[in-house]
């Protein structure tokens, strides 16, 4: 039953998956410039010669003078096994330069969902159990304030502060040059709008769950305050939590974008701001396909996960 | 039916909301007692307290907003309004046990049947896991689900609401409690199966020898199961007496006014509940925080005399053993 | 299936007066003191959006070269940038900016988004099951990642920005009157309609959709303050409003590179980013629990 | 003749060929010198070890076939066959010394001591096969074309001689050979083939690739084969894209790099008190405003005058240079040989009246028509500020200058498309003669992207004329004449509006000794820098 589920809901994300593609493809044929000029890399200051037919051979090596719907055959079939082209700039395989920076990225953006997760369900907790005190208060306007922070912002006075001032945690780099530590301040940064929402849902869940009869049940049966938030109240609050975290968990990726370039970080963020800059068209359809198929899939993921917590869902 | 000493006892029960405009009165001065192996019959509309009430004998009153502002409840020598936290849930499920109405939402989705029933059960009684999916079986067949074992492992959304119902029940006498407090436990369900339920109960008590208190607005269900009844109208009871004087002779208008909604026996098991049955008392309750001075009942009573506009009649025995708040006779 | 049941709910219990029931309780939603304090807010960063002209002390794109790089004064409250244009007067310019490309990426995410959301959730069947796959294939992409894409394609214009911020607001707005939709359809009052022989888009239009405005505005209010978030964002990447034209990002980039030494370049601009979020993340807080408590708009 | 003539003006050596012999002979007793003191190579630096953190600027391939700035890094895995001291003089590299000519070739002796860092030999094969990959244009490079075009053939002679056959005039030819023709291990290459560059990078020079992200971090560790006994003195190179302003001078600040050489100006208070050396490199880059002469408006000779007086070079090295730079007195920077002071200076400086005088001249300012340009320029920083400030300047005499902003890249996209009005461009040339002159001026010079001289544009024969006697020359002194001419010509002309010299810099801890700031923006030589900690 549950693996019927699964393949069913596997299958429903292929027409998704497909639409990506097509989608970067798109993308790429409105793309201004001419990509072979990128592509032969000129020099900063501009102190190139670049004859015509050098022009002409990079035309013909990208492609570039097929028909459209040639060349979308061929960027479909070529991605279906995994080749996204190469790099116009240098040369290196699309496909290495995102395996190279996705885990960067996801790693920051599992750490900053799980920290953001797990402070939101606790102060949205916190505040459901204290409702209209004035714990509840101070925890909303907390809620209120991280969301409306905007990451970039916070970014500069955390480095400023604690990076800079304190010298409590690297500028800039990489995990895999400072550890853990590098990525302390990128995920402060922002974790806070993830958690913030994360903490409403969960304040607001919370409370309709308790106001429920199936808690009063529990109550009556004689279980304790914690048993009965623990064991009735939060898995039965958590679906719409979850929903939560699956869009946040993409919405990141909006803060990881900035919060990679100003950290120095060799995400996907960073290689598209690059690759935008640089007119490197195929990275940029890259990014996006890695980047949609990875939502794609984290939508699938949660619903997944949905009727794992709730045995009342099925297909 | 033995009388013994009572196993519960109100007394002078007082229960407040907040609310917007301050506090309001939910449940005035209530009193009542109920023996072992009793059933005592709450009936009344919605909202006039008779759950509230109820649900303050296990201190189940959401606070806030509600609160117990006086009274006492007397349970074995101890005031449960004063017990502390530890030793009411020691009472809760396992003494003093409760049935809600909507068997739809009283059980944890997410959880197995079988799981929900071993949490009382390991909670009191401290058996092993093991051992009280054992008696969470017994306790299935003691309210005969079919197939018992296989709805150990299953989960609410996969029953019916009758089903569902037993499951809360067996839930309830999972630790043999002394007083079973059964709030409208059959309202949501098909006729046919309100009269298995109420069967049921009726069986298990009688087996068990506990103390009932069966809360409903259906004065069918009283018929059939309770010993005595008390009748509660915005908040306070207006009369109390065996069934059979009850039925033989209502002496508050209220009581009066409920059996004339009554059409005949034969609807009651052909039509599909009993919310149609009270409309034939004209008018509404008042709001608890627009009471009238005098009689609660003044605004909708056909009996209606000047004094009851001014002063509240007190409960008085007008028959042995049978008490109304009214200052008129009725025959 | 959470959202669709929820936001039927909601139909349900907000059914055909919403309009009388909204200006009648728009004095109870003033009775919170968080939502006067929100409501002020915002009116007050419209004014000065719109006032600027008459506010700001100087042009905005009035340099001083001699007096650059001033730190806060009586003359200049905010200081001035590196070629001595006043920090206030390009802030308060920075809020027409940010707000106006903030609403009409709503008005234009919304009105698409309705309309598609409207038809696809009245019509269902195949048009629905398709509609709602190309939503799903833009929900996949992150907003960000969409409008730098889109960005980088057309080119940071007013109006390429706008676009490219509004794809992804139609998706979201598409998929929550849909759910309303949904929602609503099932009511007895339009198999009403539709018995007494109404036209399938008058229904829509004038039966079903008025009563789903609930989430709409909900929504709306909700992603005013992420619009502008995703707009400083592409500006402060680089990618959004371009100089000389004042945008809150582009600020705040500018005084990334003095950070330590002129501090109030940034400080304002983010200061004022700040605020404006906050106002419309409060009102929009508001508007949810005043008008849709279950949350069916959370995306 | 025309390759001995160019030859025997190199760049302020002026070298004879007796003096390349005499040099030879030098060279020869001095490498005797140095190679019996190879066993105390240790004595040339004061100190050994550590490595130095600096910045990258987004370098995104290590092959040789590439050319970015800042150029060291290219010179920290590679050697040419030709080398610059540090006043920009060409110096011989692998070779061992600058070539001879036999008049139709010229025939380079390489050293034979020199290994890449892959263990195999540096040879005349080698060198040959890095020249025909380059030409046949196996990796894409900017350079082929141009080599292509200037070179017919490479003949390998025996091991250690090489010739090259040039196509034809060839002035630049020594700054070529010692600027953009880098050698790698053809071993390496073969095995790595597109990925040269990526996975890897063999090359001869004083540092070993030892890994590599591009935009985000490269290591490079020391190489102690190196050929100049004892160098480097450092035992790596670690450089890294930082693209925030703030961390970048905030990471100088607390110490974590130990170099930067790409910063603005405003940033100077930062570092005051911080205990961060900033140097002040020469005029290295010239900032024009370069005119599209085929516009209909600016085609018009007033216009571009106009547009020229109305311009204050001296405003924006004051506000967005910090001062770090020097106003136009020349065509030339004031450290090249043929730097010429201009004897009138009148034509490229401002004079508001005038401005408007020619304007009104031509039919716009008050009472006429309004002039709208368009100029585009890179975003961000410098390039925003002196926009803004040409905004205003040009707005004193009633020209509306819409400013668009896009990504640099795309800027010199435009310029070299020609798609454009006004573009807000700085020029790094290099120690040629003819990068200040024909380049920009003369019809068909890689650099001239205004059309001046071309079909279409604003032509001046003149101009012409005196731009290819001075590239024919290559010495100063010869045609100082010819470029006091050109100067005056093009100062009239304004196919360029010509804005000021802006410095090159850097800022460093106080632990990198021996780092000089060189002329030409990112030619820093780190071979010799040690740092003191």
């Amino acid at each position: 039953m549950f693996f019927k589920f699964v393949i069913r809901r596997v299958l429903f994300s292929i027409p998704t998956i497909v639409g990506i593609v097509t989608l970067a493809f798109l993308l790429g044929k409105l793309i201004p410039g001419d990509p072979a000029v990128a592509a032969l890399g000129l020099d900063l200051d501009g102190a190139s010669t670049v004859s015509q037919e050098e022009l002409e051979r990079v035309r013909t090596e990208l492609g570039l003078d097929r028909p459209v719907i040639v060349q979308y055959m061929s960027w479909f079939g070529d991605a279906l096994q995994g080749d996204l082209g190469r790099s116009s700039v240098n040369r290196e395989s699309v496909t290495a330069l995102i395996l190279r920076a996705f885990p960067n990225t996801m790693f920051l953006l599992l750490t900053t969902i799980s920290t953001a997760a797990l402070i939101g369900i606790s102060l949205g907790v916190f505040s459901a159990l204290h409702r209209g005190k004035s714990a509840d208060l101070v925890a909303r306007l907390v809620t209120i304030v991280g969301v409306s922070t905007p990451p970039f912002w916070l970014a500069l006075v955390l480095i400023l502060v604690f990076a800079f001032n304190l010298n409590l945690f690297p500028m800039n780099g990489s995990v895999a040059e400072h550890g853990w530590t590098a990525l302390v301040l990128p995920t402060a940064s922002i974790a806070l709008q993830p958690a913030a929402l994360i903490a409403r849902m969960s304040r607001s869940s919370m409370l309709e769950v308790l106001s429920q009869d199936m808690i009063r049940t529990a109550a009556a049966k004689g279980l304790g305050r914690w048993t009965i938030i623990l064991r009735h109240g939060l898995p039965n609050a958590l679906s719409p939590v979850i929903t939560v975290i699956g869009f946040q968990f993409a919405n990141l990726m909006g803060g990881a974008v900035a919060i990679e370039v100003l950290f120095g970080m060799p995400g996907l963020g960073s290689l598209l701001i690059n690759a935008i800059f640089e007119n490197d068209l195929k990275v940029i359809q890259g990014v996006v396909v890695i980047v949609g198929i990875t939502f794609a899939l984290t939508n699938l993921a949660v619903d997944l996960l949905y009727s794992v917590i709730d045995p009342r869902i099925k297909l | 039916m033995e009388m013994n000493k009572p196993i519960l006892q109100l007394q002078g029960l007082r229960t407040e909301f907040k609310t917007g405009s301050g506090w309001v009165t939910a449940v005035d001065d209530l009193s009542y007692s109920v023996n072992p192996g009793e059933t005592l019959g709450i009936v009344g509309e919605s909202g006039c307290g008779k759950s509230v009430s109820s649900l303050c004998v296990l201190r189940l009153l959401p606070e806030p907003p509600g609160r117990i502002s006086g009274g006492e409840i007397w349970y074995g020598g101890e005031d449960l309004t004063k017990v502390a936290e530890t030793r009411i849930r020691d009472i809760r499920g396992n003494e003093i046990a409760m049935v809600f109405q909507e068997p739809m939402t009283t059980l944890n989705p997410l959880m197995t049947i079988g799981t929900q029933l071993c949490e009382p059960i390991m909670k009191h009684q401290g058996l092993s896991r093991k051992d009280a999916m054992q008696r969470a079986h017994e306790l299935l067949q003691l309210v005969r689900i079919p197939d018992a074992k296989h709805w150990l492992k299953g989960y609410p959304h996969e029953m019916s609401g009758g089903m569902r119902q037993r499951v809360v029940i067996a839930m309830a006498l999972a630790c043999s409690p002394k007083v079973l407090i059964a709030d409208e436990p059959t309202t949501a369900l098909d006729v046919t199966i309100q009269a298995q339920i109420l069967a049921l109960l009726k069986e298990l008590q009688d087996r068990l020898g506990m103390a009932v208190i069966m809360v409903t607005h259906d004065l069918g269900v009283i018929a059939e199961v309770a010993d005595r009844v008390v009748v509660m109208y915005a908040g306070s009871k207006v009369e109390e007496a065996t069934v059979e004087d009850l039925f033989a002779r209502p002496r508050h208008p209220y009581t009066h006014g409920l059996f004339r909604a009554i059409p005949d026996i034969d609807s009651i098991t052909s039509s599909e509940g009993a919310p149609t049955r009270l409309e034939e008392i004209p008018g509404m309750v008042p709001a608890l925080d627009a009471m009238p001075s005098g009689c609660p009942f003044s605004t909708r009573c056909p009996f209606v005399i000047e004094r009851c506009l001014a002063e509240r009649p007190i409960l008085e025995e007008k028959a042995p053993g049978h008490f109304a708040a009214c200052f008129r006779e009725l025959s | 299936m959470t959202i669709s049941s929820a936001v039927a709910g909601h139909g349900q219990s907000t059914s055909p007066s919403l309009r009388s029931r909204f200006a009648k309780n728009f004095a109870r939603f003033l009775s919170s003191p968080l939502n006067c304090f929100s409501l002020g807010l915002t009116t007050l960063l419209f004014l000065l959006a719109l006032l600027a002209p008459i506010i700001a002390p100087y042009p905005y794109e009035q340099i001083n070269p001699a007096n650059s790089l001033s730190p806060p004064t009586w003359e200049h409250i905010m200081g001035t940038d590196q070629v001595g244009r006043d920090i206030f007067s390009r802030v308060l310019y920075g809020a027409r900016i940010s707000l106006s490309m903030a609403v009409m990426t709503i008005i234009v995410g919304l009105a698409s988004g309705v309309f598609v959301g409207a038809v696809s959730g009245y019509l269902g069947g195949v048009a629905d099951e398709v509609i709602m796959r190309v939503v799903e294939v833009f929900m996949s992409i992150p907003g960000i990642i969409l409008a730098l894409a889109l960005v980088a394609v057309l080119g940071p214009s007013p109006l390429f920005i706008v676009l490219a911020l509004s794809i992804r607001r139609i998706t979201q707005f598409a998929r929550v009157t849909r759910g309303a939709v949904l929602g609503v359809k099932a009511l007895d009052y339009v198999a009403a309609c539709r018995v007494i022989g109404m036209s399938n888009v008058r229904i829509l239009f004038f039966h079903v959709l008025p009563n789903c405005i609930g989430p709409i505005i909900v929504l709306a209010t909700v992603l005013m303050g992420n619009v502008i978030l995703l707009e400083s964002t592409l500006s402060f990447l680089g990618l959004g409003i371009q100089e000389p034209t004042p945008s809150w990002g582009t600020m705040i980039a500018a005084g990334n590179e003095l950070l330590t030494f002129a501090p109030w370049l940034s400080l304002f601009p983010g200061g004022f980013l700040f605020l404006t979020m906050l106002a419309f993340n409060l009102l929009g807080d508001g508007v949810r629990d005043y008008l849709d408590p279950r949350g069916a708009s959370v995306i | 003749m025309k390759i001995r003539n160019s030859l025997t003006g190199a760049y302020g050596l002026r070298l004879s060929i007796h003096d390349c012999v005499v040099a030879l002979i030098l060279a020869v007793a001095a490498f005797t010198l140095v190679g019996a003191s190879v066993a105390r190579a240790d004595d040339v630096c004061p100190k050994y070890g550590g490595t130095f953190k600096t910045v990258d600027i987004s370098y995104s391939n290590l092959d040789p076939s590439q050319v970015a700035n800042p150029q060291y890094y290219m010179r920290l895995l590679y050697d040419g066959l030709l080398d610059f001291d540090h006043d920009l003089n060409v110096v011989p590299g692998l070779a061992l010394d600058l070539p001879t000519s036999d008049g139709e070739r010229y025939v380079f002796k390489l050293r034979d001591d020199v290994k890449f860092h892959d263990g195999t030999d540096f040879n005349a094969e080698a060198v040959k096969f890095n020249v025909e990959r380059l030409i046949a244009g196996e990796v894409r490079s900017p350079l082929t074309g141009y080599w292509k075009k200037q070179l017919k053939s490479v003949e390998v002679i025996d091991e250690y001689t090489v010739a090259f056959v040039p196509a034809g005039e060839w002035p630049t030819m020594l700054w070529d050979f010692a600027s953009s023709l880098r050698f790698a291990s053809p071993t390496a290459v073969n095995e790595l083939g597109v990925d040269h560059g990526l996975k890897g990078a063999v090359g001869t020079g004083p540092f070993m690739f030892k890994s590599f992200e591009p935009k985000n971090l490269m290591i490079l560790e020391r190489n102690p084969n190196y050929y100049k006994a004892g160098l480097p003195c450092l035992d790596g190179i670690q450089a890294r894209v930082i693209k925030s302003g703030s961390v970048r001078a905030l990471s100088l600040i607390k110490g974590d790099l130990d170099m930067i050489n790409t910063f603005p100006e405003t940033q100077f208070p930062q570092f005051q008190g911080s205990g961060v050396i900033v140097d002040e490199g020469k005029s290295s880059t010239l900032t024009v405003l370069a005119v599209n002469t085929k516009n209909s408006a600016l085609a018009d000779l007033r216009i571009r005058q106009a547009i020229q007086h109305a311009v204050d070079g001296k405003e924006l090295i004051d506000n967005v240079y910090a001062g770090m730079g020097e106003e136009i007195v020349s065509i030339f920077p004031s450290w090249h040989p043929a730097f010429t002071v201009a004897e009138e200076l009148s034509p490229v400086r401002q004079d508001v009246e005038k401005a408007k005088a020619l304007l009104a001249d031509a039919g716009y300012g008050p009472g006429g028509k309004k002039l709208t340009l368009q100029l585009l320029t890179g975003s961000g920083g410098a390039h925003t500020q002196r926009a803004i400030l040409l905004q205003a300047q040009l707005a004193n005499i009633g020209i509306d200058l819409k400013v668009k902003s896009v990504a640099y890249s795309q800027v010199l996209t435009d310029l070299q498309s020609g798609n454009y009005e006004l573009i807000l461009w700085q020029m790094l040339g290099g120690p040629a003669i003819i990068d200040y002159a024909w380049n920009l001026y003369g019809s068909g010079g890689p650099n001239n992207f205004t059309f001046y001289n071309e079909e279409g544009g604003y032509q001046n024969p003149r101009a012409e004329e005196l731009a290819l006697e001075i590239a024919k020359s290559n010495d100063p002194n010869e045609v100082r004449a010819q470029i006091t001419e050109l100067q005056d010509t093009v100062f009239n002309d304004v196919p360029l509006i010509f804005l000021n010299w802006r410095n090159h810099r850097t800022a460093r801890t106080t632990s990198v000794k021996d780092l000089e700031t060189a002329k030409l923006k990112g030619m820093e030589d780190l071979r010799e820098v040690w740092l003191d900690r």
